[in-house]
C-alpha cells in the first residue's frame, strides 16, 4: 500500500474515531481548568448516548434527516442538566471530586439502562433510523490528494469537532470568560477578590463539560454505535480524559490527543497492511492511548502540569 | 472529637438512608411497589442459607478492595486503579493456579501470595511514578485500568489459553472453593477466602493503629512535608500504601480466581469490584470495621438485586442508581454534616 | 468630618469564635491609619468585612458619609475600596496585566484587548513609580514586584481607599522603605490607606493615627504622634510589656556545629548556598541575619537532610554528617523549629500526643517491635503540654484546634525535650504576638545557658540583635560578615545584609 | 414487558404450529415449568439470547402459560451472576433449565451437579452429565452457507469477514465462510479480521471501514454488537453512493432491520441460528418425559437449526437461494464435509 493511499484509509476514520472524544475531552478541559476535576466524562457520553438515541427514535418521524443533529443538541441540553450533579456535590457540597464523578459514572449507566428497560421493554433500544451520515465537503474534496484525505467521506460532526476546539481555544484564551475561568482553577480566592464568581464559573464550566460529554455522547451513538446500551460507550470517556491530560489541558492539546488515539485505533485496525505494523500484537496498539498518557505525566513526554486548584472545592474565607 | 464519631457513623447512614429512599421514590415514579422491591432485594441477599452463601461469596472481595481503597485513603492516596489490581490478581491467581503443579499447602498460598504481588506491583507502579514524579495517582491508576484490562484479556487468550475466551480451571489443589460452604449453603459459590478477607482485615487495622509504619502512613497521607522533617521517607511511604493497597486488591482478584470463579474469562470491560470498593471504602469511613460493614451492605445490595426482576419485576439497574447515589452523598459528607449541625442548633 | 471610610460598631462571628465585636474604625481622607493587634485579633476579619469578603453579623459602614452595603468585593471596588492581602493574591501563570485586569478586562467584541491593557498598566505603574513589568509572568518577579502588581490592581480599579494586610512580612529591608514612598506617593495623589502590622516601628514611622484591637474587640483610637511604640503595645496586650529579654552573656564553649564550603542548589538548580562557613559553640546562640531568599532556609535544610548539598562538609560534635537522612541528622542530636510551622513543624490532624512523638515515635518506649504504645505517647505528651504551657483541651485534641501560638510552643517543647546538642530555629516568632515571642525567646536563651548550641534564623532584625550572641549575615548563599551584636547597630546590619561592604570580617570561623 | 421478536416471529412460525397444540396442552403442563438464564448479553440482545427467550415464550404460548408462571427467564449482568441465576431458576422449582451461550458452561455444568433432579441444557457448548443436554449449532454450515451467498453475490471479488474474538467458536464460522467463497470460486480473496470484542462497535465500524476501502463489497459478521459499527458503516457508504453495492450478512438471528436505509438496505442475508426452535424443542421434549439427558444435539442445516434467510429478496436473489439450497443439499447428504477449525479449513483448501 503507498503512503498516500494509507493515509487515505487511515485518517478519515481515524477522524470519525476521533470525533467524540474531541467533543468531550473539550468539557473535560473545561471543567478541569475551573479546577473541578471531572472523573464523570465516561458517564457523561453515556448520559449523552443514551438521549441522543431515545430522542432519535422518538422523533426521527417528525424531523426527519435533520433528526441527528436536533438529537444532539437535545443530548448536549439533558447533558449539561445531567452534569448538574457533580457541579452541586463538587461546588457547592465540597465533594471528594474523584468520588463524585466516579458516581456520576455509575449513576449514568444505571439511570440509562433502568430507563431504557422502562420504554423499550428490554436492555438496548432498537438501531435508530436517522444517524449521521458522511459526505464530501464540496469544492474541497476535489483538491488531488488532500481532498481524498480530508474532504472525502468525511463526518460534519468531525469537522465540527475541530473548528470547536479552536473556539474553545479562542473562548479560553481570548475572552475575558476565559480568562476568568481560569484564575478560578488557578487561584480561586485571588479570583474571589477580584469580584469573580468561583461559584459561578466553576457551575458554568462543569454544565458545559455536561454539554460537551453530551454532545461527544451522542456523536458517538448517530455515527458508530447506532443504538443504546449498556455496552454503547466503554471507556470512550476515560479515554477523553486521558486525551485532556495528554494534551496538557489545553483544548488544542487535548484535540491534538484525541486526533492521535484515533489515528492509533485506526492504524490499529489497518496495521495488517503494513510490514512494521503487522508484527505489533494488537493489544500494543490498544494499550497504547494509556500508557502514553502515563509516560506524558510521568514526564518522559513533556511535562504536564495540571491547574493549581484542579481538585480543590473553594471554601469562602478559608484562609 | 466525640461529634467526630457521631459524624462518621451519621453521614454513611444518612448516604444508604437517602440511597434507598431515592429507590423507593424512582420505583414509585415508575408504577412499581417499592415495599416489594425492597422485599425482594432483601430475599434475594438474605431469604435462606443459598442466598446468604452468595452474598458472603460478594462480600469477600468487596472486603478486600474497600481495604485497598481505604489503605491508601489513610495515606492521603485515591486509589482509583483498584479496579486494575483485582485484574492483574486475578490473572496471577490463575495463572498459578493452572500452571503449577502443587500439593494444595503449597499450591494455594502459592497462588493467592501471587495474586497479591500482582497486584501489588501494579499499585507499585503509581506509586513510584507518584513518589519519583510527583504524577497524580487517580490518572495513573485510571490509565492502569484499561492498561490492566485489556494486557489481561490477550494473556489469557493467547497465554493461558489456546485463543480462548478463558482459562481452563485452576487446580483443585489452588481451589478456595469449599464444599462443607456449599453443603451447609444449597451450593452457593461461598468459598474459603472469606476468612483471608477477615483476616485481612485485622491485618490492615493492626497495621494502620498499632504500628509505626501505620503511624508513618497516616502521617504521610495527612502532611507529607511535617512527615519528611519527622525523619520519615515520604517516597518510601507512598510506594509501600499503594503496594500494600494494590497487594489488598490483588487478593480481591484471587477470591475470584480460586474462589468464586475458579478460572479468568475475557472481560469486555471492567468488573466493578474496584469501583464498588471506592464506595465502600468511603462508606467505611475508611476504617477496617466501618470497611466490613460497607462491604456487607454493597454485597446484600448486588447479589439481591438479582432477585429484584423475577420477584418484584424491577430492573437491577434500580440498584446501580441506588448505589451511585450513595456514593454521590458519602462524598458530599459536607453538607450531610451541615444538615446534622443545623438541626442540632434548631434542637438547643 | 470628612471621613472616606467608617466602620461602626462591627460584629462579625465564625463557628464558635466571635472574630470582632464593636470595632469601631473611622478612617480619614489622605491619612495613613495603622489597625494594630495581636495574632488573631481579628484585624484580617475585620478588613475583610470592609472588602465584602465577609458580611458582619452587626454594625454599620459608611463610606464618605453614606451608608452601604459591601456585599462582594464587586461592591468594594465601586466604592473605591481596594485591598492588598496578607497572602498575595496573584495568579502565578498568568502575566501581570491579567492579573491586574482580572475581573475588569476592557474588551472589544468580547475579546479580551491585552494590548490597550498592558499600555494602560504600564502607564499606571509609571506615574506612581512602581515600576512593573507588565507583561512579565508572576512566576518569574520577585515578592516585591508582586506585592507591587497587588497595589496596581487596586490603582486599577479606581481605588481611593487602600488596605494593606501586614505587607512588609515578606519584604526585604530595602523593599519596605520603597513601600513607605509608595505609600507617601498615594497619600500625595489623595489616596487614603489602612496599614496592617504587628511592628510598631512601623506605625510610629510611618502612621498618621492607629485603631487598637484586643480579642475581637475596638479598644481605642490613637493619634500616632501623641503616643508611644511601648504605650501602644500596652494597649494592644492590655498589659505593660518589656521589648527587651533581659540575659547573661553568653559563655561559649566546645564547637557542635561545624559547616565548610557548603554548597546547595535548590530544586531548580540554582545555587542557593555558596561556600559557606559556619559554625556553632556549645553554650551560644547564632544569628543568621539576612533577607529572605538568600539561601537561609538551603542552610537550614541542608544542615537537617531534608536538602542534598552539593558539596561542603557539615560537622556535628566532630561527627560528619553531611547529606545524612533527617532521622539521622535528627537522632544525631539535632533539634530543629521549623520556618512553616503548620507545613513542617505538624501533622495537623494528628492529635497533640501523636505530634509530640512525630520523630520518636518508632523507638523505646514509644514502640516496641514497631508496635506502638499509645500509653507511654500520651503520657509522655501531657508531661510535655504541662511544663511547656501548651494550651490545648487535652492531648487527644487535634493540632489543629489549637492556635497558632500554642501549636508553636508544642513544637518548641518537642524539640526541646529531645535535648539536642544543637537546637536550630528557623523564625520561631513570626507571625507570633508579643507575649508568645518572648516566652519563645527566653525558652531559647534557657537552652543555651544549658550550654547547648542554638542556630537562630530571623528575617527580623530585633530579633537578631535582641538574642543573638553572635551574628552572621548571609547574603547571596555566603557568609559574608560575622560580628557581635553589641558592636553594631540596625544600619550596619541593614547595610550588610543588602550586600554591601562584604569585607568585614566573616568566614574565618 | 419483552414486546417479542418481530421479524423472528415471522420465521419461526413454520415448524411449530402453536395453534394446534395448545388446546390439548393445557392439562398436563400445569406443573411443568421451562426458564432460561441468559449471558450478559441479555433476553433483548437481539441474537441468541433474544432468541432463545422468543423460543421459550412461543413454548409458553403454546401450552397457555404466563411469563413468572411455566417459563420465566434471569438475566445476568456479570459473569458472577450465572449460577446465582441458576441457582434461582431451581430453587424456584423449574424443571428445565436453559443456560444461553457457552458463557455459562461451567456455571451449568456445576449446577448441574448439585441439582440432579432438573433438567439443564447449556447452548452453544457442550458439558457432560445425565441431566443436561448441551445445544450446539453448525455454525460452520450455516457461514458455509453464507460464503456461497457472498461468493455469488460479490462483484469485486472481495469479501470480508469480521468475528468478534478470535476464539474456537467463532473461527468455526470464519472456517465455513472461507471454505463457502472459496468453494464457489477459489480466486475470491476473503479478509479476516478479528476486532477483539463483541461490544465494540467503534472497531467494527473502523475495520469495515478499511474492508469496503479495500473493494470489499460484502462482509460478513460475527461479532454480536460490534457488528453494529460494520452496520453502520455499510449504511454511510450507501448513504453518499446509492448506487454502490455494498453488503453485511447478518448473523445469529435476521438482520434486515439493521440493514435498512431509506428504502434500501444493506443485509444481504442473516445466517441465523435457531436458537428459538432448539428451546421450544427440547422444553417440548423435557416435558413429555422424553429429555434427552447426557447428549450433544447439534442442530445443522437440515433440521434448519442454521441457515440463510431471504428477507431481502431484491437482493439475496433466487440465484443465489438456489446456489445456496444445492449446497445445503450437498451438506446434507455428506458430500462437503465443512471446515470448523483453521486446520481443517487449510486442509479442505488444499483439497479444492
Ligand atoms: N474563616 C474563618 N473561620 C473561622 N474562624 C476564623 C476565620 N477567619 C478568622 N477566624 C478566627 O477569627 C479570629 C480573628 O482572625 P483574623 O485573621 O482576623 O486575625 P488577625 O488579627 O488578622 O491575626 P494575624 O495577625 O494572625 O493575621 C481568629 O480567632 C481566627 O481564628
Ligand atoms: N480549625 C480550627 N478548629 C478549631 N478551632 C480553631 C481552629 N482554628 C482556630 N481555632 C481556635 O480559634 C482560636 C483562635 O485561633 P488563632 O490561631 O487565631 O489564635 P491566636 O489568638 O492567634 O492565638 P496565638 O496568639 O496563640 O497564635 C484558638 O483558640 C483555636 O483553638
Ligand atoms: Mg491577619
Ligand atoms: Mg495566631
Amino acid at each position: 500500500m503507498g503512503f498516500i493511499d494509507l493515509l487515505q484509509s487511515i485518517i478519515p476514520p481515524a477522524l470519525f474515531f476521533s470525533a467524540p472524544l474531541i467533543f468531550t475531552a473539550l468539557g473535560g478541559v473545561f471543567s478541569e481548568r475551573s479546577g473541578v476535576i471531572n472523573i464523570g466524562l465516561e458517564g457523561l457520553m453515556v448520559m449523552g448516548a443514551f438521549v441522543g438515541v431515545v430522542f432519535n427514535l422518538k422523533f426521527a418521524d417528525m424531523f426527519g434527516s435533520w433528526t441527528p443533529w436536533i438529537s444532539i443538541i437535545a443530548a448536549a441540553l439533558i447533558g449539561g442538566v445531567f452534569s448538574l450533579i457533580h457541579a452541586v456535590a463538587a461546588v457547592s457540597f465540597r465533594a471528594n471530586q474523584v468520588v463524585s464523578g466516579v458516581a456520576i459514572n455509575f449513576l449514568a449507566l444505571g439511570l440509562g439502562v433502568f430507563l431504557t428497560k422502562q420504554w423499550y421493554g428490554k436492555g438496548q433500544t432498537e438501531m435508530v433510523s436517522e444517524q449521521f451520515f458522511s459526505r464530501d465537503i464540496p469544492v474541497l474534496a476535489d483538491i488531488p490528494i488532500i481532498g481524498k484525505i480530508f474532504f472525502q467521506d468525511i463526518y460534519l460532526t468531525s469537522y465540527l469537532a475541530i473548528i470547536l476546539a479552536f473556539i474553545v481555544w479562542y473562548i479560553l484564551y481570548k475572552t475575558s470568560f476565559g480568562l476568568r475561568l481560569r484564575s478560578v482553577g488557578e487561584h480561586p480566592m485571588a479570583a474571589d477578590t477580584n469580584g469573580i464568581s468561583v461559584y459561578k464559573m466553576r457551575y458554568t464550566a462543569v454544565i458545559l463539560s455536561g454539554v460537551l460529554g453530551g454532545l461527544g455522547g451522542s456523536v458517538f451513538a448517530l455515527t458508530i454505535a447506532l443504538n443504546f446500551s449498556h455496552a454503547t460507550i466503554v471507556g470512550q470517556g476515560f479515554m477523553s480524559l486521558a486525551a485532556v491530560i495528554f494534551g496538557k489541558w489545553h483544548p488544542l492539546g487535548a484535540m491534538g490527543a484525541a486526533l492521535f488515539f484515533g489515528f492509533a485505533q485506526s492504524l490499529s485496525v489497518i496495521s495488517g497492511g503494513i510490514p512494521v505494523l503487522e508484527d505489533i500484537p494488537q493489544v500494543f496498539l490498544l494499550i497504547a492511548p494509556y500508557v502514553l498518557t502515563i509516560l506524558a505525566l510521568a514526564g518522559f513526554i513533556g511535562r504536564a502540569e495540571a491547574p493549581k486548584a484542579n481538585g480543590e472545592p473553594y471554601i469562602k474565607g478559608t484562609r | 472529637m466525640n461529634s467526630n464519631r457521631m459524624f462518621n457513623i451519621l453521614v454513611p447512614l444518612i448516604s444508604v438512608l437517602i440511597g434507598l429512599l431515592a429507590g423507593a421514590l424512582l420505583m414509585l415514579g415508575f408504577g412499581y411497589n417499592p415495599v416489594t422491591g425492597y422485599v425482594a432485594l432483601w430475599n434475594g441477599a438474605f431469604g435462606d442459607a443459598y442466598y446468604i452463601g452468595e452474598t458472603v461469596r460478594q462480600v469477600t472481595p468487596y472486603i478486600l478492595t474497600g481495604l485497598a481503597v481505604a489503605f491508601a485513603f489513610r495515606a492521603g492516596l485515591l486509589n482509583i486503579g483498584a479496579e486494575g489490581q483485582v485484574t492483574v490478581g486475578w490473572l496471577a491467581a490463575v495463572w498459578i493456579g493452572t500452571t503449577v503443579e502443587a500439593p494444595m499447602f503449597i499450591h494455594l498460598p502459592l497462588a493467592v501470595i501471587a495474586a497479591a504481588l500482582a497486584g501489588a506491583f501494579w499499585g507499585f507502579i503509581p506509586g513510584i511514578l507518584k513518589a519519583a514524579r510527583g504524577v497524580h495517582e487517580v490518572i495513573i491508576t485510571i490509565m492502569l485500568n484499561y492498561t490492566a484490562l485489556y494486557s489481561a484479556n490477550a494473556i489469557i487468550r493467547s497465554v493461558l489459553s489456546d485463543n480462548e475466551d478463558k482459562t481452563p480451571d485452576v487446580a483443585s489443589t489452588a481451589s478456595l472453593a469449599s464444599e462443607w460452604f456449599q453443603n451447609i449453603t444449597y451450593f452457593s459459590r461461598m468459598h474459603y477466602g472469606i476468612f483471608i478477607a477477615l483476616f485481612a482485615v485485622v491485618i490492615m487495622w493492626f497495621i494502620i493503629e498499632r504500628t509505626s509504619l501505620g503511624f508513618e502512613l497516616k502521617s504521610v497521607g495527612l502532611n507529607e512535608y511535617a512527615s519528611k522533617y519527622a525523619g520519615m521517607s515520604v517516597k518510601r511511604n507512598l510506594v509501600l500504601s499503594m503496594v500494600i493497597s494494590g497487594g489488598f486488591a490483588g487478593l480481591a482478584g484471587a477470591m475470584e480466581g480460586l474462589g468464586t470463579f475458579g478460572y479468568m474469562s475475557v472481560q469486555s470491560g471492567f468488573n466493578n469490584l474496584g469501583f464498588d470498593g471506592i464506595a465502600v471504602a468511603l462508606l467505611g469511613s475508611n476504617t477496617p470495621v466501618g470497611v466490613v460493614l460497607a462491604a456487607i451492605l454493597f454485597g446484600a445490595l448486588k447479589v439481591g438485586a438479582l432477585n429484584m426482576p423475577t420477584e418484584a419485576g424491577v430492573p437491577t439497574e434500580l440498584v446501580d442508581v441506588i448505589i451511585a447515589l450513595i456514593i454521590f452523598f458519602v462524598g458530599s459528607s459536607y453538607i450531610i454534616r451541615w444538615v446534622i449541625r443545623r438541626f442540632k442548633k434548631e434542637e438547643k | 468630618m470628612d471621613y472616606v471610610v467608617e466602620m461602626i460598631d462591627i460584629r462579625k462571628e465564625f463557628p464558635g469564635v466571635v472574630a470582632n465585636d464593636r470595632v469601631t474604625l473611622r478612617l480619614k481622607k489622605g491619612e495613613i491609619h495603622a489597625l494594630l493587634g495581636e495574632n488573631g485579633a481579628g484585624k484580617s476579619t475585620l478588613m475583610n468585612v470592609l472588602f465584602g469578603l465577609y458580611q458582619p453579623e452587626k454594625g454599620e459602614i459608611r463610606v464618605n458619609g453614606e451608608p452601604v452595603n459591601i456585599t462582594d468585593p464587586n461592591v468594594a471596588n465601586e466604592l473605591g475600596i481596594g485591598m492588598v492581602h496578607q497572602h498575595f493574591m496573584l495568579v502565578e501563570p498568568f502575566t501581570v496585566t491579567q492579573n491586574i485586569i482580572l475581573g475588569n478586562e476592557p474588551t472589544k467584541f468580547g475579546k479580551v484587548n491585552l494590548k490597550k491593557a498592558e499600555q494602560d498598566v504600564q502607564e499606571l505603574s509609571d506615574r506612581y513609580g512602581l515600576r512593573v513589568d507588565a507583561s512579565a509572568k508572576i512566576r518569574d518577579i520577585s515578592v516585591g514586584m508582586q506585592q507591587r502588581v497587588e497595589i496596581l490592581k487596586t490603582l486599577y480599579r479606581g481605588a481611593e481607599v487602600l488596605i494593606f494586610d501586614e505587607p512588609t512580612a515578606a519584604l526585604t529591608p530595602q523593599e519596605i522603605t520603597e513601600l513607605k514612598e509608595i505609600m507617601n506617593s498615594l497619600i500625595a495623589e489623595g489616596k487614603s490607606i489602612i496599614l496592617i502590622t504587628h511592628k510598631l516601628k512601623e506605625i510610629m514611622d510611618s502612621a498618621d493615627r492607629c485603631t487598637v484591637i484586643r480579642k475581637g474587640e475596638g479598644i481605642d483610637t490613637v493619634d500616632v504622634a501623641d503616643t508611644s511604640a511601648d504605650a501602644l503595645a500596652s494597649l494592644m496586650v492590655g498589659r505593660n510589656v518589656s521589648f527587651h529579654t533581659d540575659k547573661k552573656p553568653a559563655e561559649p564553649k566546645e564547637t557542635v556545629l561545624k559547616v565548610e564550603d557548603l554548597k546547595v542548589k535548590d530544586n531548580r538548580k540554582v545555587a542557593m548556598v555558596k561556600d559557606l562557613n559556619l559554625s556553632v559553640r556549645a553554650g551560644e546562640i547564632v544569628g543568621i541575619a539576612g533577607v529572605d531568599g538568600n539561601g537561609q532556609s538551603e542552610l537550614v535544610e541542608a544542615i537537617t537532610g531534608l536538602h542534598k548539598a552539593e558539596s561542603g562538609t557539615v560537622t556535628l560534635n566532630n561527627k560528619n554528617i553531611t547529606n545524612l537522612s533527617p532521622r539521622k541528622v535528627t537522632e544525631s542530636g539535632v533539634g530543629h523549629i521549623p520556618q512553616d510551622r503548620q507545613k513542617y513543624g505538624l501533622v495537623l490532624d494528628f492529635t497533640i500526643g501523636e505530634n509530640m512523638v512525630l520523630q520518636t515515635y518508632y523507638q523505646k518506649p514509644y514502640a516496641t517491635y514497631k508496635t506502638l504504645n499509645y500509653k507511654e505517647i500520651y503520657k509522655k505528651a501531657s508531661e510535655l503540654i504541662d511544663e511547656y504551657d501548651v494550651r490545648t483541651p487535652s492531648v487527644y485534641t487535634k493540632a489543629r484546634a489549637l492556635s497558632g501560638g500554642n501549636q508553636q510552643k508544642a513544637i518548641i517543647a518537642r524539640e526541646i525535650d529531645r535535648s539536642p546538642d544543637l537546637l536550630i530555629a528557623a523564625q520561631p516568632t513570626r507571625g507570633l504576638d508579643i507575649g508568645a515571642i518572648e516566652s519563645i525567646h527566653n525558652r531559647l536563651i534557657k537552652e543555651r545557658d544549658k550550654g547547648k548550641a542554638v542556630l537562630l534564623v530571623s528575617f527580623e532584625l530585633d530579633e537578631i540583635m535582641d538574642i543573638s550572641d553572635r551574628i552572621a549575615v548571609m547574603f547571596d548563599g555566603r557568609n559574608i560578615a560575622e560580628v557581635s551584636p553589641g558592636e553594631t547597630d540596625e544600619n550596619e546590619l541593614g547595610l550588610l545584609m543588602a550586600g554591601s561592604h562584604a569585607d568585614k570580617a566573616g568566614d574565618q570561623s | 414487558a419483552c414486546g417479542g421478536g418481530d421479524s423472528a416471529d415471522e420465521d419461526s412460525s413454520s415448524d411449530n404450529g402453536d395453534a394446534e397444540k395448545s388446546e390439548t396442552a393445557k392439562g398436563e403442563t400445569a406443573d411443568f415449568s421451562s426458564g432460561l438464564v441468559t449471558d450478559v448479553g441479555g433476553v433483548d440482545d437481539k441474537s441468541f439470547n433474544q432468541s432463545a427467550w422468543e423460543g421459550l415464550q412461543e413454548w409458553g404460548k403454546e401450552h397457555d402459560l404466563e411469563k413468572g408462571e411455566g417459563f420465566d427467564y434471569a438475566q445476568s449482568n456479570n459473569d458472577s451472576d450465572y449460577e446465582p441465576n441458576l441457582n434461582r431458576m431451581v430453587r424456584e422449582d423449574y424443571n428445565m433449565v436453559f443456560g444461553i451461550g457457552y458463557k455459562l458452561e461451567d456455571a451449568i455444568s456445576d449446577v448441574a451437579d448439585q441439582y440432579p433432579d432438573t433438567n439443564f441444557a447449556i447452548v452453544d457448548s457442550v458439558v457432560e452429565g445425565d441431566n443436561v443436554a448441551s445445544i450446539t449449532f453448525a455454525d460452520h454450515e450455516g457461514s458455509f452457507l453464507a460464503g456461497v451467498a457472498a461468493a455469488n453475490k460479490t462483484n469485486t471479488g472481495k469479501v470480508g469477514f469480521i468475528g468478534g474474538t478470535d476464539s474456537d467458536l467463532i473461527n468455526k464460522f470464519e472456517a465455513g465462510f472461507v471454505a463457502g467463497v472459496k468453494t464457489v470460486d477459489s480466486d475470491i480473496e476473503v479478509d479476516v479480521q478479528y476486532a477483539g470484542a463483541f461490544d465494540a462497535p467503534d472497531d467494527g465500524k473502523l475495520i469495515a471501514s478499511s474492508m469496503y476501502n479495500e473493494d470489499i463489497d460484502i462482509i460478513y459478521h460475527s461479532s454480536g454488537a460490534t457488528g453494529n459499527g460494520v452496520f453502520a458503516q455499510a449504511k454511510d457508504i450507501k448513504n453518499s453512493d446509492p448506487d454502490r453495492d455494498i453488503w453485511v450478512i447478518g448473523v445469529d438471528r435476521d438482520q434486515y432491520d439493521e440493514g435498512q436505509i431509506g428504502d434500501q438496505n444493506v443485509t444481504l442475508t442473516s445466517m441465523v441460528k435457531r436458537v428459538d426452535n432448539a428451546v421450544q424443542q427440547v422444553s417440548n421434549m423435557a416435558m413429555d418425559d422424553d429429555f434427552p439427558g447426557g447428549d450433544v444435539l447439534e442442530f445443522g442445516v437440515e433440521d434448519n437449526g442454521v441457515g440463510l434467510v431471504d428477507t431481502n429478496d431484491e437482493a439475496y436473489t433466487d440465484e443465489i437461494a438456489e446456489a445456496a439450497a444445492d449446497w445445503k443439499q450437498k451438506i446434507i447428504d455428506g458430500d462437503v464435509d465443512v471446515p470448523q477449525t483453521h486446520d481443517e479449513l487449510d486442509d479442505y483448501l488444499d483439497s479444492l
